[in-house]
This record gives structure tokens, C-alpha cells and sequence, in this order.
């Protein structure tokens, strides 16, 4: 299986303070691949790395062979990474439809078509459709986006991202401030549409991570710990220590809906 | 010894007079920068409150008979109940609302102050005279200084640096930074905020009434003296960082002297120059020399 | 239906209009309002506060000036000249300017504006403080005499109608929408690979151009360029004009324009006829107060009618129709707790 | 012969900025007291005053004249502040054929190369408020000399016209330090002026900038250590406001002044009574305009454009302000003017007694004279 | 036991949206209770109307007998109540500690937790003490907003999703705080959308749905209440 994205050595400081230490990652092509670790260990930062929001201090980053270590972000969307932020990222004031078609209008060539009536853009309406289904929003279509519940406006951050048709989705912790439902319904999205994609995500919800990823690499103060598939990475004394604490071992795996006993710890 | 032509006495000399409006610079705008800091508000009426200051010495003195000692006090203190008062009456309701509104509201109220000043004092200004105290000269060997010249460099730097040391160093201060950002958490902390914010607007607009009053001897008390100035404070705020408290005062007392060396060398462009820093440090540091990025 | 309705009614007003009313006022008013809708392009659709518009509308004036006066060159290609330095001077400041955020944004452009007055106020053929001064009209395609003040009306009304034109196409286009999508989330529309400071300065280029067309064509109409245009108190009191009249709305820097235009030049007569009228002598030093009155208004404005009265009178309508509404949902949502 | 039965007279002046002291209200009332002496009526017709505020904009008042020569028929305009104020409604005075005549502005190329036939200057320029010092400082052994310029054109021009008369009479130039205007702090120019040992500072520049340069040269010594501070364009509303302190001593040229003779004391008496303040040699100008009109008119027997101005022309110029005076092709008027020197503190026993009248300057050597004048009206 | 909050017929809202409807609850010295519910439900306005953050608000909230209407919010901080936001609320232009020191201390009330102690529980925020609050990884911000309150010597602490976005460790780290904490008598009300964290925690539990209380129980309830939960929460 050929890599998508690969970092090397890739490193960055803060006024002396270490956040990324050294940090060589492999994405295979077709996986969803998961980052975790405590918190403050570098997840965040790691991506703003990616997508060129903080520039390395040292090492080098590779899509798909190239070195894209100085590429500028819009540059890096085209090329297809496309990244969803931390926090919900929609146009608030723009329809659902138009927040989707923002997505698909870049490749039309006509953005900066000022002369142009934006009737043109109804082409797009159809293809704008089809991705608003796919995350079941279809009859949200003429919604300002404001008025959205948010964990409809995340699915609807997935639908613009997807309308970008990306090689490789970068989702900063997609179910965080999520009620129970719409965790789940996001992590089926997520699998969804990961089909024929690469998923790299950062998260700390250990059932969303244990259903869906392929490959775990766990950070832990800007380094990596470890890496492997959820068994064995959630088997590792030193990930246990570091990150799931004592009873993570039972509490991971457990769903939702058993009686609460000694689950401290994760969702 | 020469440097570029310019003899290094005459240098010294022209480098210490800029040091002196500096001194001015840096008052406004640490007064500027407290205001935008906690407030949020562009306060463009500083200048107009600068003009105030100086003309309260004055009709003090005139009117009165109240000396300058007095009124170096009385001043800020009358300008900054006024402040207290345009606080609570309108700048309270602004807060929420982008910096532009602050700004057109302390444009109108600009506005409305020196056609006051105007339309009662005209605008070829009143005289002012150097308090016995202070006048005379100090004679330095390379140039004379009058004395109240020195004052307003000591004083400035005085006040500055109280100011400095009161919000970054004191609990008070934090209280001051942590309003600035989040002023309804602050508040939900157990600090009264609101009262804090008018105080600070009355104690930003004292300021630029103390140098007023400080500026009165100097110049022409005139309605449109602030009106003149205020532009240029703005840039140096803005050169400093917004809001930074450092920013302010060493921006302010370094483009006295940038604009007192261009005196020597180019005066045309004297009144540009200040403009012509701005961009190139903003060209280079988004933020300001001081300003943190956010 | 009742936009075309509401469409139609102005543009007979406009063209009814200087029969009735003085040609020349008629025209600084239009040339104002293109100004204003030429800055709010740019603040109220992209989010860009520009503090240094003066730059572009005087500057164009001065070089629609020389070009028709010294240069000797026919209407139309002064006109051109004014929106191309225009232009320039726009693509020159917005490529400094765009990388910047915020207020350092309205800074640099008020830095760069003043540096530009610097140059207006040293250049030579700009002729100092007493301005480029009998700046003739010129002919229209080198037929229709424009020194008549009727036939000047018109042109100046067609080119405004094309300005305004120009920017409502813009806003709605599919350029527009890229602008919308960056005013509302910067980040977002980085990541989704627009390359936001080239539309920006695409949009402040335009912005700038049409706050030329605008100055060049009001240099000609009166016939003289000073330096009071290139001020940064112009720059501040388009901001004025389009925040009186409402931000972000189509309508409003007209009104806007039209409300200050009127006050600068009319606050005296208004006076006097208050004067005449009240016998309060008191109102007959209004025409000295133009300043003084100019700042109530804002401070009103600013604390009552913050959206501008073109935002206000929009909301008005829409707080209206949010009330009927919620009343009705509200019912809705007892009925529907009744049957659950 | 009047046209719509009315003569009518719109003042622009002033109002509210920086000339506003010099001119302005001043003016309207020198006007008023003009029309009123004159009997309110001309050619059995009523007077009318119109006022507006240029708001120092050649935009506003070019629009404002306009609307009053298209639609309310006015016949004249006057004051006119500033220069660029002026040059605008010139050219519209001149394209509708009606009379402007300039007081309050100060740049000399209002009869020069911007001359219009339907125009003239009255009172005083650049030319005639700087050349009369410059010469009587000259005369009085300032021969070197260093400017402190305002960056403007009337700045340039001030300190032109008098560098002319300085090197013609034999004296230097030692130099010049072009301000920006309205900088408040003059120290640094001062102290570049005081380093050329020149013995006198010109203040090539006016109001404000004057104020706080003389000023400061009191503060920092240098008029008291042998430099002589010369302000060449300034008006008695200045000095009040400098105060008779740092304005000792001083020369300057004025057209006009209170209290030379019976008549000006009664006359400016009157306006005292009004405007709470002595005349400048502006306002007191605007008297002498008006009436010089009113008077052109009668003779004229109309208020037609350029049968006024003919009359104008032929009639020398003959009131309590300037007794003897003539508008010359290029439009400007010349007429004696006054060197000045300030009193020092002690010497001034009254409110506004501030000069002594230490010389008159023929009118023919006041101003420019027309054979270096630039107006093409002149015939050479 | 006098109770330490006492909500009675409360209404809030934001500018013209009603967002609580006649809310009801109380909590007792000492208790620690939890208010669940869905996005939306009104949790964190209640919490904010309490410090008087909303808008508008009608009905009665005491506290310790102190009735907090009218009062403004600062005025109600002295009465004991510590509240750590939901966005957390560093300030970026204050260091760690002083974020840490920058709430006053309750006058008159019992001493607050010292910094070392603070510091022994986060460690994290020990290591990162002097550099600017917002330069924290976001769970880190979390502890300092806890950690903040701590020092106070505030009673009653209003806690808003505190285990968002924190590793299973930090999470445990601050279970065990709140236990340390009750023992220590305080009083807890803790809004919490991980209901395995909150639910070996709480005394007792408040359910809101659209601006309401529609469902309380002690924990001993909860295993009974569990199909209620399932279908009001999806728990
Ligand atoms: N701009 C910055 N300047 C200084 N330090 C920073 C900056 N940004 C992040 N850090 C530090 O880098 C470390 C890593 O932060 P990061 O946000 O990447 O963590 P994270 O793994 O995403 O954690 P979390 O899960 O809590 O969000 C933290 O200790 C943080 O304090
Ligand atoms: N500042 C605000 N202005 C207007 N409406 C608001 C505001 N804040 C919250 N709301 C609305 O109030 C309702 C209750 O929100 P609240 O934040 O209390 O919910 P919550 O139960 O805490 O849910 P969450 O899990 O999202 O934090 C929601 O419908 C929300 O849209
Ligand atoms: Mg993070
Ligand atoms: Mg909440």
C-alpha cells in the first residue's frame, strides 16, 4: 500500500518550548488514521503544521512524494488536503446550499468572475445537492446556516469539505461537543465517506477511534509514543499510562448504555 | 564632529527636542492605548479632551486665578469626571459592537467639543504663559533647554511609567488585561468590571488632559490643537501594538525623535514620516512592535 | 415585482430631478453616493474598513484634472485617466495593505493615503494648496458640449447608474459569493483553497476604481481638483456617509451621501429659514456649525439608529415580520405540547 | 437696470476654520456696516446680504455660488477664504459674468497669473504683507536672513517675494527649513535658524504656525539674543492672541489699523461695538469693497457685470479704510500700506493698542508692481 | 440542610429568544449535582443565568438565601459561586499563573486551595506556568479554568463540561478532584454532556429538555431512571 502523507523529523518550537518533537508519521493510502494523546501533547499543532497554518521549524512534509514542507495553504487545499478546524467552520450567514457550493465553485475557474451573474453557479446546484444527501441534509438545503443545530453544521463542514473532493481530510476532533447522537451519526459519516480517501483525525473519544480507525499513532509531549492498530496500541503499557489511564483497558471498549459503574476516564 | 553634515552638537540638541514631543506623544497615546485596551474604543475624541485640557488651564488661570500647579491637577481631574460621564452616558452601550462605532461616536463628540471651544474662543488660540517656577533655560553648552521643556520630559516620563507599572505589574492591572479580553467572565469572577471600565476612560482621558495642560505653556491654546495632533497618535499607537502599554510609550518618545531627526534632514516630510514607520512595521510586524498577534 | 417598481421610481425621480433642483448640487450628490457605494463594496461585502478612499477619489481627480487641463485630452480619456491612476494606486495600497487584519488593515491604508497626499500636496502640476484649478468639461464624444449644466446631469447620472451597476453585478456574482464566504470565515475559506488575498485585493482594486470614476467625475462637474479631497477627512467622511446610511445595504451610501452632501451645503439656508421662521436668531448660526452639527448627528446615529437609516427602516420591516411569526410558532409549540 | 429689482451681495467666507479669526464674522459685519452706510439702498433698489461658510472647501463654496448666481441672482461675491476658495469661485464668477472680488485670501496669484477680468483683490497679499517688512527690516540692518517656510504655496511665495527684495537690497539668504503646516512645535526649525547666525528668522507662514513660532522663539531666547523674528503675513487678531509678550518688538505690515486717525477710530469703534474685537485688515477691507461697489453701482447706473467693473476701475477707491487707493487691469487694488511695529507691554495703554505706525508704504512700492505682473489682462 | 441554590420559576433569556421556561431546582449544601441534557437543552443558560450572564431573567435564584436577581454579577461572585465556563475564558494576555491568581477571593469566606496543592493536581500547568494562557493546548486551558476557581475559596462551584476535550487521564484526574472536593464539603452543580463521567460523581441529577427540568432522581434512582435516560438523552 503506497503513502499519501508522510512527515519527516518534523519539529516545531515555541519560544523554546518543544510542541512537535521530531515526528515522522506514515498515512497510508485508504486508511483512517487516528491521533491521540494527552492533552497538550502536539495533536493540534501537528496539524496546523499540515496545512501550513504554523510553519515547521525543522523537517520536512510529503504528499503523495512531493515536498510540500513550503507550500502556502490555499495550495495545499487545491492539491487536495483539506482540513475541518477544531471548532465548527461553516459560511453562518450563507444557505446550506451556497456554504457547499463555495466548496465546488473554485474549480469552475469563474471566482473571480466579478462581471459574471451568480445564476451561474446554479450548474452547481445539482452536484451541491447530491453531497448535502449524503450527509442527510438535503432538506436543509435553504437553512441559513446560523440556525443550524451543531452537529448539523458539522455534518454540513464534512459535506463542503467533501465537495472539494479531497485526496486526504485532516478532522481536528470532528465529534468534540457532540451529544450522544450525533457522535454517532458523525462517525458513521465519517466512515462514510472515507471510502476511496485518507482520513487523518485527531480525537479523544476512544469509541469513536476504536470503531472506525485502521491505524492509531499516538503523541505524547510533541513525540511519538507509539503506533498501531487500536488493539495494539490500546494494549500498550506506556499508552495506557500516558494517555487512557489505568481502566482504560475496560472503558474503551464498552458502549454506551451499560450501567455506569467504575468508568472514570473516557467517553 | 559632524554626522551627515550636520554638526554632532546640533544633532544632540535636535535629537533632546524630539525626545520633548515624544514625551507628548507617549502620554496621548498611553492614554489612547489604555482606552482601545480595556475598552475597545478608538477613542478619537482625544485630542478633542487634549484640547480641553489645555483650555481648562487657561480659563483657569483666566478666569480664576487658579496657577498652573493646580490646574496640572484640577484639569485631568474635571476632564476625566467628563469622561466618567460620556462613559456612562454613551460609550457603555458600544462595547459589544465593532470599533468602528466607538469611533464615530468619539468622532461626533470631537466634533461637537471644538465647534464649542471654537465658537466661544475662536481659533487664533490664547496664550499661556510659563509658570515662574519653570521658566528660564538650562544651558547644556551644545543648546538651551528652556527648563519647562525638561519638566515635560520628566513628567511624561513619570506619569508613563506609573502607568506601565500599574497594569503590568499590579493586581489591579490583571484585572485591567483580563477585562479587556473577557469582560463578562471577569465580572462573573467577583470584579466589578463596569466600574472599572469608566474609571478607566475617565483615567485615559485624564491623561490626555494632563497633556494638555503640560502642552499649554508651549503652544497656542487653540480648539483645534488636538484635532492636529490626534491622527499622529493613532499611528503611534498603532506602531506600538494596539493596546500594548510598552508599545505606546517607547513608540511614542522614539518617533519624537524619528520626526525631530527628519526635521534636520527632510522637514518637508517631517509630518509623513510617521506615517512612513507605520507601514514599514507593519510590513514587517503585523502586529505592532509590541502588539502580541493574536 | 416591487424592487422593479421601487427601481423605476427613482431613476424617474433621478431624471425628473434637475428640473427641479439645482443641476450641479444634483451631480456632487450623485458622484458622492458612488463614492460611498464604491467604499461600501469594500467594508460593507468584503469587511474591509478602508481609512485612505480620499487617496482614490481625490487622486483620480487630480489626474482626470491634469489629463483634461494640461493634457488637453477629450472627456471620456480624462474620465479614463482618473479611474486608471485610481486603480493603480488601489492595487498598489491593497497589495501592501491586504495582509493585514483589522484595524492595522484601516491603519496601512490610512498611512499609505497620507503618503499619497504628501506627493499630491509636493507634485507640481497638483499646484498646492490652492489646487488644479479650471479644469474645463469638454465634450462629450466630442459633440455634446458639457459646459451646459443639464446635459453634464445626464452624463454624470449614466455614469453613476454604471457604477452602481457595476457594483451590484459584483455582489452578486459568483466573485461576490467567494467575498461573502471570506467576510464570514477567513480560515474556512483558506482551507477550502481560495487564495482570499487575491480576492481581496481584486475587490479593494474595483473598490478603488469606482471611488475614481467617481472623483474623476466630480473634478470635471465643478471644474477643480483641491486638496481637500485627498484629505484623510474625506476618507473619514465617506465612512461617515456610508455608516448614516447603512452598511452593507445597497441603498444606504446613497442616502447616506445625500444626507451629509445636503448638510455641508444646506445647513445654512436651513437655518436661516429657521431663523426666519421661529425668530430665534439662534438657528441663523447653524451655517457656522456645520461641524457641530455633523457630530450630534453622529453621535444619534451612532446611539439610536445604529444600522443606519437605510438598516434601520430594513429592520423595522423585518422585526415586524419576526414578531408575526413568532407568535405563531409560539402557538404552535403549545399546541403541540398539548397533544404530546 | 437692477437686475430683479434687488443688488445682492453673498459673502463667502469663513465661518468656522482656521481663518475664521482674521475674517469671517468680522467680515459680514464690516460688510453690513458698509451696505447700512451707504443707506441700505442703491439706484433706488434694495441691498441684500447673503452669508455662507466655505468650510475652508473649494468643493462647498464653488457649489454655493453656483446656486447663487443661477438661482438666487446674486451680483457680487466677496471675501471669498481661502485661496483656493477664491481661485474656484473666480472662474465660476468669471464664466457667468458676474464680480468676484477676493478680500480675505492672501496669495498673490489671485491678480496675478490666475487674474479674471470679473475679479479683483482687495486690501492686501503675500506680496504686500512681506515686501514691506522685508524692505523695512532691510533698510534697518537685517541683512541676512533665514526662512522658516510653510510647505504650501503661499509659504513658498512669501519667502520668494521677500528673498527677492532681500538680495536686490544687498542682503543674504542664508537659508530655509520648509515646515508641513500646523506643526506645533517650532523648536527644531528654530534652533537650524538660530545655528545660520542669521539676523533675522522670517515666518514665511500664517495663523496658528506664526503664533506658536514666535511663541517659541520667546521661549528657547532667540529673539532676545540678536535674531529678529519677522512674521510676514499677519493680522492684529494675532498678535491679541499671541500677546503683547512674546510679540514685542516685532514689524509687520498692515493695511489697515484702528487707531490712526479720527475717522478709523470712530469707524472701528462702531465695529467694536458689534464684534467685540478690533477690525483686522481684512475685515476692515471687506468695508471698503462693499462700498467701493455700491458705489460703482450708482455710478454705473446698473448692476450689469461689466459696467460695474469699468466703473470700479475709473473711480479711485476712497473711504475711512482706504483713503486713497485704485484697481488696477489686473484687479488688484493698491493703496498705502502701514509698517507696524508691536508695542512692548508697557507702552500699550488700552485693550488693543498694540502698534506704533513706524513708516507708510507708498502704494506704488506696497505691491507688486504691474510691470512683473503675470496677469495676462496686462497689457506690456 | 439549608439549601446552597435554590431556583424557583426562573425565565431567561437572550435578547428577544426565551431560552428557560420556568426552571426549578435546588441543591443542598455539600451535594453534588448534575444537569443533563441534550445540545441545546438550556444547561449552560441556566448556569449563566445564575451568574447573571444572560439576559433578562425573572423568577428567584438564592443562594445561601441570597436572592441573585437584580444583583449584578460581580456582586453575586461574592457570594461564594465559583463558574468555569464552557468555553473556559483564559485570558491570552495573562500568563498561566497569573490566570491561575486572577480571580479575587471570596471575602470573608473559608480559604481556598493553595497554588501548590493546585499545581500537584495539574501538574501540566505547573510546567507551563509562565507562558501566555492562551498558548495552552486546549486541555490544557481546561485544567487552568478549573484550577482557577479552586483558589477562590468559593462553595459552590458551577462547573460547565469540564471533561470536554481532555484525555481519559485528565478526566480521571478530575473525577477524583470532585470527590476530593465534595468530601471537602463543597457544593458542586456540574453540567456534563459524558454522562459516565458525571454519573459516579453526582448525588443527584436534574434532566432539562427545551429550557426545562423535565426529569430529577437521586443517584440512587439511576439505574431505574436508565431507559428515561435512553430516550431523553440517547445515553
Ligand atoms: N502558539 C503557541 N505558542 C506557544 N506554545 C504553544 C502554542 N501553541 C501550542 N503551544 C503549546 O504546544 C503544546 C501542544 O499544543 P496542542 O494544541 O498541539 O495540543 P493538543 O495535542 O492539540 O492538545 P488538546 O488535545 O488539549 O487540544 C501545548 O503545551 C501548548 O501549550
Ligand atoms: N448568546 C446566545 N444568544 C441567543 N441564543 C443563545 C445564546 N446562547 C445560547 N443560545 C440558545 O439557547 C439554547 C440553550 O443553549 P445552552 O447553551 O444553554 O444549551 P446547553 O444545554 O448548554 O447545550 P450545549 O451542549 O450546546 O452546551 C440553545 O437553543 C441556544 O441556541
Ligand atoms: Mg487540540
Ligand atoms: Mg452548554
Amino acid at each position: 500500500m503506497s503513502v499519501v502523507l508522510e512527515t519527516r523529523q518534523l519539529t516545531k518550537e515555541f519560544k523554546g518550548f518543544t510542541a512537535v518533537n521530531n515526528v515522522s508519521l506514515r498515512v497510508q493510502r485508504g486508511h483512517i488514521h487516528a491521533l491521540i494523546g494527552p492533552n497538550g501533547a502536539g495533536k493540534t499543532t501537528c496539524f496546523n503544521l499540515l496545512t501550513k497554518f504554523l510553519v515547521p521549524t525543522s523537517g520536512q512534509i510529503l504528499f503523495n512524494g512531493r515536498d510540500i514542507t513550503m507550500a502556502r495553504p490555499a495550495r495545499i487545499a487545491r492539491q487536495g488536503i483539506i482540513r475541518s478546524f477544531q471548532i465548527s467552520a461553516v459560511f453562518p450567514h450563507l444557505t446550506v446550499l451556497e456554504n457547499v457550493r463555495v466548496g465546488l465553485q473554485r474549480p469552475l475557474g469563474n471566482s473571480f468572475a466579478f462581471w459574471q451573474s451568480e445564476k451561474k453557479l446554479n450548474a452547481l446546484n445539482g452536484r451541491a445537492m447530491e453531497l448535502l444527501a449524503q450527509v442527510d441534509l438535503e432538506q436543509f438545503a435553504d437553512t441559513v446556516t446560523a440556525d443550524l443545530p451543531y452537529g448539523r453544521k458539522r455534518a454540513l463542514e464534512i459535506a463542503t469539505t467533501l465537495a472539494m473532493d479531497p485526496e486526504l481530510m485532516l478532522l481536528d476532533e470532528p465529534t468534540q461537543g457532540m451529544g450522544h447522537e450525533d457522535v454517532h451519526r458523525v462517525t458513521a459519516l465519517i466512515k462514510k465517506v472515507a471510502r476511496g480517501r485518507t482520513v487523518l483525525m485527531v480525537e479523544h473519544n476512544m469509541s469513536v477511534i476504536s470503531g472506525i480507525s485502521d491505524r492509531i499513532s499516538v503523541l505524547q509531549r510533541g513525540a511519538l509514543l507509539a503506533e498501531g492498530t487500536y488493539q495494539e496500541v490500546s494494549s500498550d503499557p506506556r499508552v495506557m499510562e500516558a494517555y487512557m489511564g489505568t481502566t482504560a483497558g475496560t472503558t474503551a471498549g464498552t458502549t454506551a448504555g451499560t450501567v455506569p459503574g467504575a468508568l472514570e476516564g473516557a467517553h | 564632529m559632524e554626522i551627515l553634515g550636520i554638526p554632532l552638537q546640533a544633532m544632540l540638541s535636535q535629537l533632546l527636542l524630539g525626545l520633548v514631543n515624544g514625551s507628548f506623544y507617549a502620554m496621548l497615546s498611553l492614554g489612547l492605548a489604555v482606552i482601545f485596551g480595556l475598552l475597545n474604543v478608538i477613542n478619537f475624541a482625544h485630542g478633542a479632551l487634549y484640547m480641553m485640557g489645555a483650555f481648562l488651564a487657561w480659563m483657569g488661570l483666566n478666569y480664576f486665578e487658579v496657577d498652573y500647579w493646580i490646574m496640572l491637577a484640577a484639569a485631568p481631574l474635571l476632564v476625566g469626571l467628563f469622561g466618567v460621564v460620556v462613559e456612562r452616558t454613551m460609550l457603555r452601550w458600544l462595547y459589544k459592537l465593532d470599533h468602528l462605532y466607538g469611533l464615530l461616536l468619539t468622532f461626533g463628540i470631537t466634533l461637537l467639543m471644538e465647534g464649542l471651544f471654537r465658537s466661544v474662543y475662536g481659533v487664533s488660540g490664547q496664550q499661556y504663559a510659563v509658570p515662574d517656577a519653570l521658566s528660564g533655560a538650562f544651558d547644556l553648552g551644545f543648546m538651551v533647554l528652556p527648563k519647562y521643556r525638561a519638566w515635560v520630559v520628566v513628567a511624561s516620563l513619570a506619569v508613563c511609567s506609573g502607568t506601565w507599572f500599574m497594569i503590568e505589574k499590579t493586581k489591579l492591572g490583571a484585572y485591567l488585561r483580563a477585562g479587556t479580553e473577557n469582560p463578562k467572565l471577569v465580572e462573573a469572577f467577583g470584579v466589578n468590571v463596569p466600574l472599572m471600565v469608566t474609571l478607566t476612560y475617565g483615567f485615559g482621558v485624564a491623561l490626555a488632559a494632563l497633556a494638555g495642560v503640560l502642552a499649554a505653556p508651549v503652544i497656542q491654546v487653540s480648539p483645534l490643537m488636538g484635532s492636529n495632533l490626534i491622527i499622529v497618535v493613532f499611528a503611534v499607537v498603532v506602531i506600538g501594538g494596539m493596546g500594548s502599554i510598552m508599545g505606546a510609550i517607547v513608540t511614542g518618545l522614539g518617533l519624537g525623535v524619528v520626526e525631530g531627526l527628519t526635521r534636520v534632514f527632510y522637514p518637508e516630510l517631517s509630518a509623513t514620516v510617521v506615517f512612513i514607520v507605520m507601514v514599514l512595521v507593519l510590513l514587517v510586524r503585523p502586529a505592532g512592535l509590541f502588539g502580541k498577534e493574536k | 415585482m416591487n424592487k422593479k417598481i421601487g427601481i423605476a421610481l427613482v431613476l424617474g425621480a433621478a431624471l425628473a430631478a434637475p428640473f427641479v433642483i439645482y443641476p450641479v448640487f444634483l451631480m456632487k450628490v450623485l458622484c458622492f453616493a458612488l463614492f460611498a457605494c464604491a467604499f461600501n463594496l469594500l467594508i460593507g461585502f468584503t469587511g474591509l474598513l478602508s481609512f485612505g478612499h480620499a487617496a482614490f477619489f481625490g487622486g483620480a481627480g487630480y489626474a482626470a484634472g491634469h489629463a483634461l487641463k494640461a493634457m488637453g485630452l477629450p472627456f471620456e480619456l480624462g474620465i479614463a485617466a482618473g479611474v486608471a491612476v485610481a486603480a493603480l494606486s488601489g492595487l498598489l495600497m491593497g497589495s501592501l495593505a491586504i495582509r493585514r487584519q483589522g484595524i492595522y488593515f484601516t491603519m496601512i491604508t490610512l498611512a499609505l493615503a497620507q503618503m499619497l497626499y504628501f506627493l499630491y500636496l509636493q507634485a507640481p502640476f497638483a499646484g498646492g494648496e490652492d489646487g488644479l484649478q479650471s479644469v474645463p468639461r469638454g465634450k462629450l464624444a466630442g459633440v455634446v458640449d458639457l459646459s451646459s449644466d443639464l446635459a453634464m446631469y445626464f452624463v454624470v447620472l449614466a455614469i453613476c447608474a454604471g457604477g452602481l451597476a457595476v457594483i451590484v453585478r459584483t455582489v452578486h456574482s459568483p466573485f461576490g459569493q467567494v467575498l461573502r464566504a471570506i467576510k464570514e470565515n477567513e480560515p474556512r475559506a483558506v482551507s477550502l483553497g481560495y487564495d482570499v488575498d487575491r480576492y481581496k485585493l481584486l475587490a479593494f482594486v474595483l473598490s478603488a476604481a469606482l471611488a475614481g470614476l467617481a472623483g474623476a467625475t466630480k473634478t470635471v462637474v465643478l471644474g477643480f481638483q483641491t486638496l481637500t479631497d485627498v484629505h484623510w477627512t474625506m476618507s473619514g467622511l465617506v465612512v461617515l456617509m456610508t455608516l448614516v446610511g447603512g452598511l452593507g445595504t445597497m441603498a444606504g451610501p446613497v442616502v447616506g451621501a445625500l444626507l451629509i452632501v445636503v448638510l455641508e451645503n444646506k445647513l445654512g439656508d436651513l437655518g436661516n429659514a429657521l431663523g426666519a421662521l421661529t425668530g430665534v436668531e439662534w438657528f441663523r448660526t447653524l451655517g457656522e456649525s456645520v461641524g457641530m452639527v455633523t457630530g450630534f448627528i453622529f453621535i444619534v446615529c451612532v446611539l439610536a439608529f445604529r444600522r443606519g437609516i437605510v438598516g434601520e427602516i430594513g429592520a423595522l420591516n423585518w422585526r415586524f415580520i419576526r414578531s408575526c411569526v413568532q407568535v405563531r410558532s409560539q402557538s404552535e409549540i403549545s399546541k403541540n405540547r398539548q397533544s404530546a | 437696470q437692477v437686475s430683479n429689482d434687488v443688488v445682492k451681495i453673498g459673502i463667502i467666507t469663513d465661518l468656522s476654520g482656521l481663518y475664521s479669526d482674521l475674517s469671517g464674522q468680522g467680515s459680514i459685519v464690516a460688510a453690513k456696516m458698509a451696505i447700512d452706510d451707504f443707506g441700505k439702498t442703491v439706484l433706488g433698489k434694495p441691498i441684500e446680504l447673503l452669508t455662507a461658510d466655505s468650510q475652508n472647501k473649494a468643493d462647498v463654496a464653488s457649489a454655493r455660488a453656483r446656486e447663487w448666481i443661477d438661482q438666487q441672482n446674486v451680483d457680487a461675491l466677496m471675501d471669498l477664504v481661502p485661496t483656493n476658495v477664491a481661485l474656484a469661485v473666480m472662474d465660476i464668477a468669471q464664466q457667468k459674468n458676474k464680480l468676484a472680488i477676493v478680500v480675505g485670501s492672501a496669495s498673490s496669484v489671485i491678480s496675478n497669473e490666475k487674474c479674471t477680468p470679473t475679479s479683483a483683490h482687495w486690501m492686501y497679499d503675500t506680496y504686500s504683507s512681506s515686501v514691506g517688512t522685508g524692505k523695512a527690516l532691510l533698510k534697518r540692518g537685517g541683512d541676512s536672513w533665514y526662512f522658516l517656510t510653510a510647505d504650501y504655496a503661499f509659504g513658498k511665495s512669501l519667502e520668494k517675494d521677500v528673498t527677492d527684495v532681500v538680495t536686490a537690497g544687498g542682503g543674504k539668504v542664508l537659508g530655509s527649513v520648509k515646515h508641513p503646516l500646523n506643526s506645533s512645535d517650532f523648536s527644531s526649525f528654530l534652533l537650524q535658524a538660530q545655528a545660520s547666525k542669521a539676523k533675522v528668522i522670517g515666518l514665511a507662514n500664517a495663523g496658528g504656525d506664526t503664533a506658536n513660532a514666535v511663541k517659541q522663539a520667546g521661549e528657547f531666547g532667540i529673539a532676545g539674543k540678536g535674531a529678529l523674528v519677522a512674521p510676514l503675513l499677519m493680522f492684529i487678531s494675532d498678535v491679541h492672541s499671541i500677546g503683547l509678550k512674546y510679540a514685542q518688538d516685532m514689524y509687520l505690515t498692515e493695511g489697515f489699523y484702528w487707531d490712526q486717525n479720527d475717522a478709523t477710530r470712530a469707524w472701528a469703534k462702531r465695529f467694536f461695538a458689534v464684534q467685540k474685537k478690533m477690525p483686522t485688515m481684512a475685515q476692515a477691507g471687506m468695508y471698503s469693497a462693499v462700498t467701493h461697489y455700491l458705489k460703482a453701482v450708482k455710478a454705473a447706473g446698473t448692476d450689469e457685470t461689466t459696467a460695474v467693473m469699468k466703473k470700479m476701475r475709473e473711480t479711485p477707491v476712497s473711504d475711512v479704510v482706504i483713503p486713497k487707493g485704485t484697481l488696477r487691469a489686473d484687479g488688484r487694488v493698491v493703496h498705502d500700506m502701514l509698517l507696524v511695529q508691536v508695542k512692548k507691554p508697557a507702552e500699550s495703554k488700552a485693550p488693543w493698542d498694540y502698534y506704533k505706525v513706524v513708516d507708510v508704504i507708498p502704494a506704488a512700492e506696497a505691491f507688486r508692481p504691474l510691470a512683473q505682473s503675470g496677469c495676462p489682462l496686462v497689457k506690456k | 440542610m439549608a439549601a446552597a441554590l435554590e431556583i424557583t420559576n426562573l425565565h431567561a433569556w437572550y435578547g428577544e429568544s426565551h431560552i428557560l421556561h420556568d426552571v426549578n431546582l435546588s441543591v443542598n449544601q455539600g451535594e453534588v449535582v448534575t444537569l443533563l441534557g441534550r445540545n441545546g437543552a438550556g444547561r449552560t443558560t441556566t448556569l449563566r443565568a445564575i451568574m447573571g450572564l444572560t439576559g433578562a431573567r425573572k423568577g428567584s435564584i438564592r443562594i445561601n438565601g441570597a436572592e441573585a436577581i437584580g444583583r449584578a454579577t460581580h456582586r453575586i461572585a461574592h457570594l461564594g459561586v465559583g463558574y468555569c465556563p464552557e468555553e473556559r475564558g483564559i485570558f491570552s494576555s495573562l500568563s498561566t499563573e497569573e490566570n491561575l491568581l486572577l480571580p479575587p477571593l471570596v471575602a470573608g469566606g473559608p480559604p481556598g486551595m493553595p497554588l501548590d496543592e493546585i499545581y500537584e493536581m495539574f501538574p501540566n500547568l505547573k510546567e507551563r506556568r509562565a507562558s501566555q494562557g492562551t498558548r495552552l493546548s486546549g486541555g490544557e486551558q481546561q485544567m487552568l479554568a478549573v484550577a482557577r476557581i479552586l483558589r477562590t475559596g468559593a462553595r459552590l462551584l458551577l462547573l460547565d463540561e469540564i471533561s470536554e476535550g481532555l484525555a481519559p487521564v485528565i478526566v480521571q484526574t478530575l473525577a477524583r478532584m470532585i470527590t476530593t472536593l465534595k468530601a471537602k464539603g463543597y457544593t458542586i452543580v456540574m453540567v456534563e454532556q459524558n454522562f459516565r463521567f458525571a454519573a459516579p460523581l453526582a448525588d443527584r441529577f436534574y434532566v432539562m429538555e427545551h429550557g426545562q427540568i423535565v426529569e430529577s432522581f437521586a443517584a440512587s434512582a439511576l439505574r431505574e431512571k436508565m431507559p428515561v435516560l435512553n430516550q431523553l438523552l440517547g445515553v
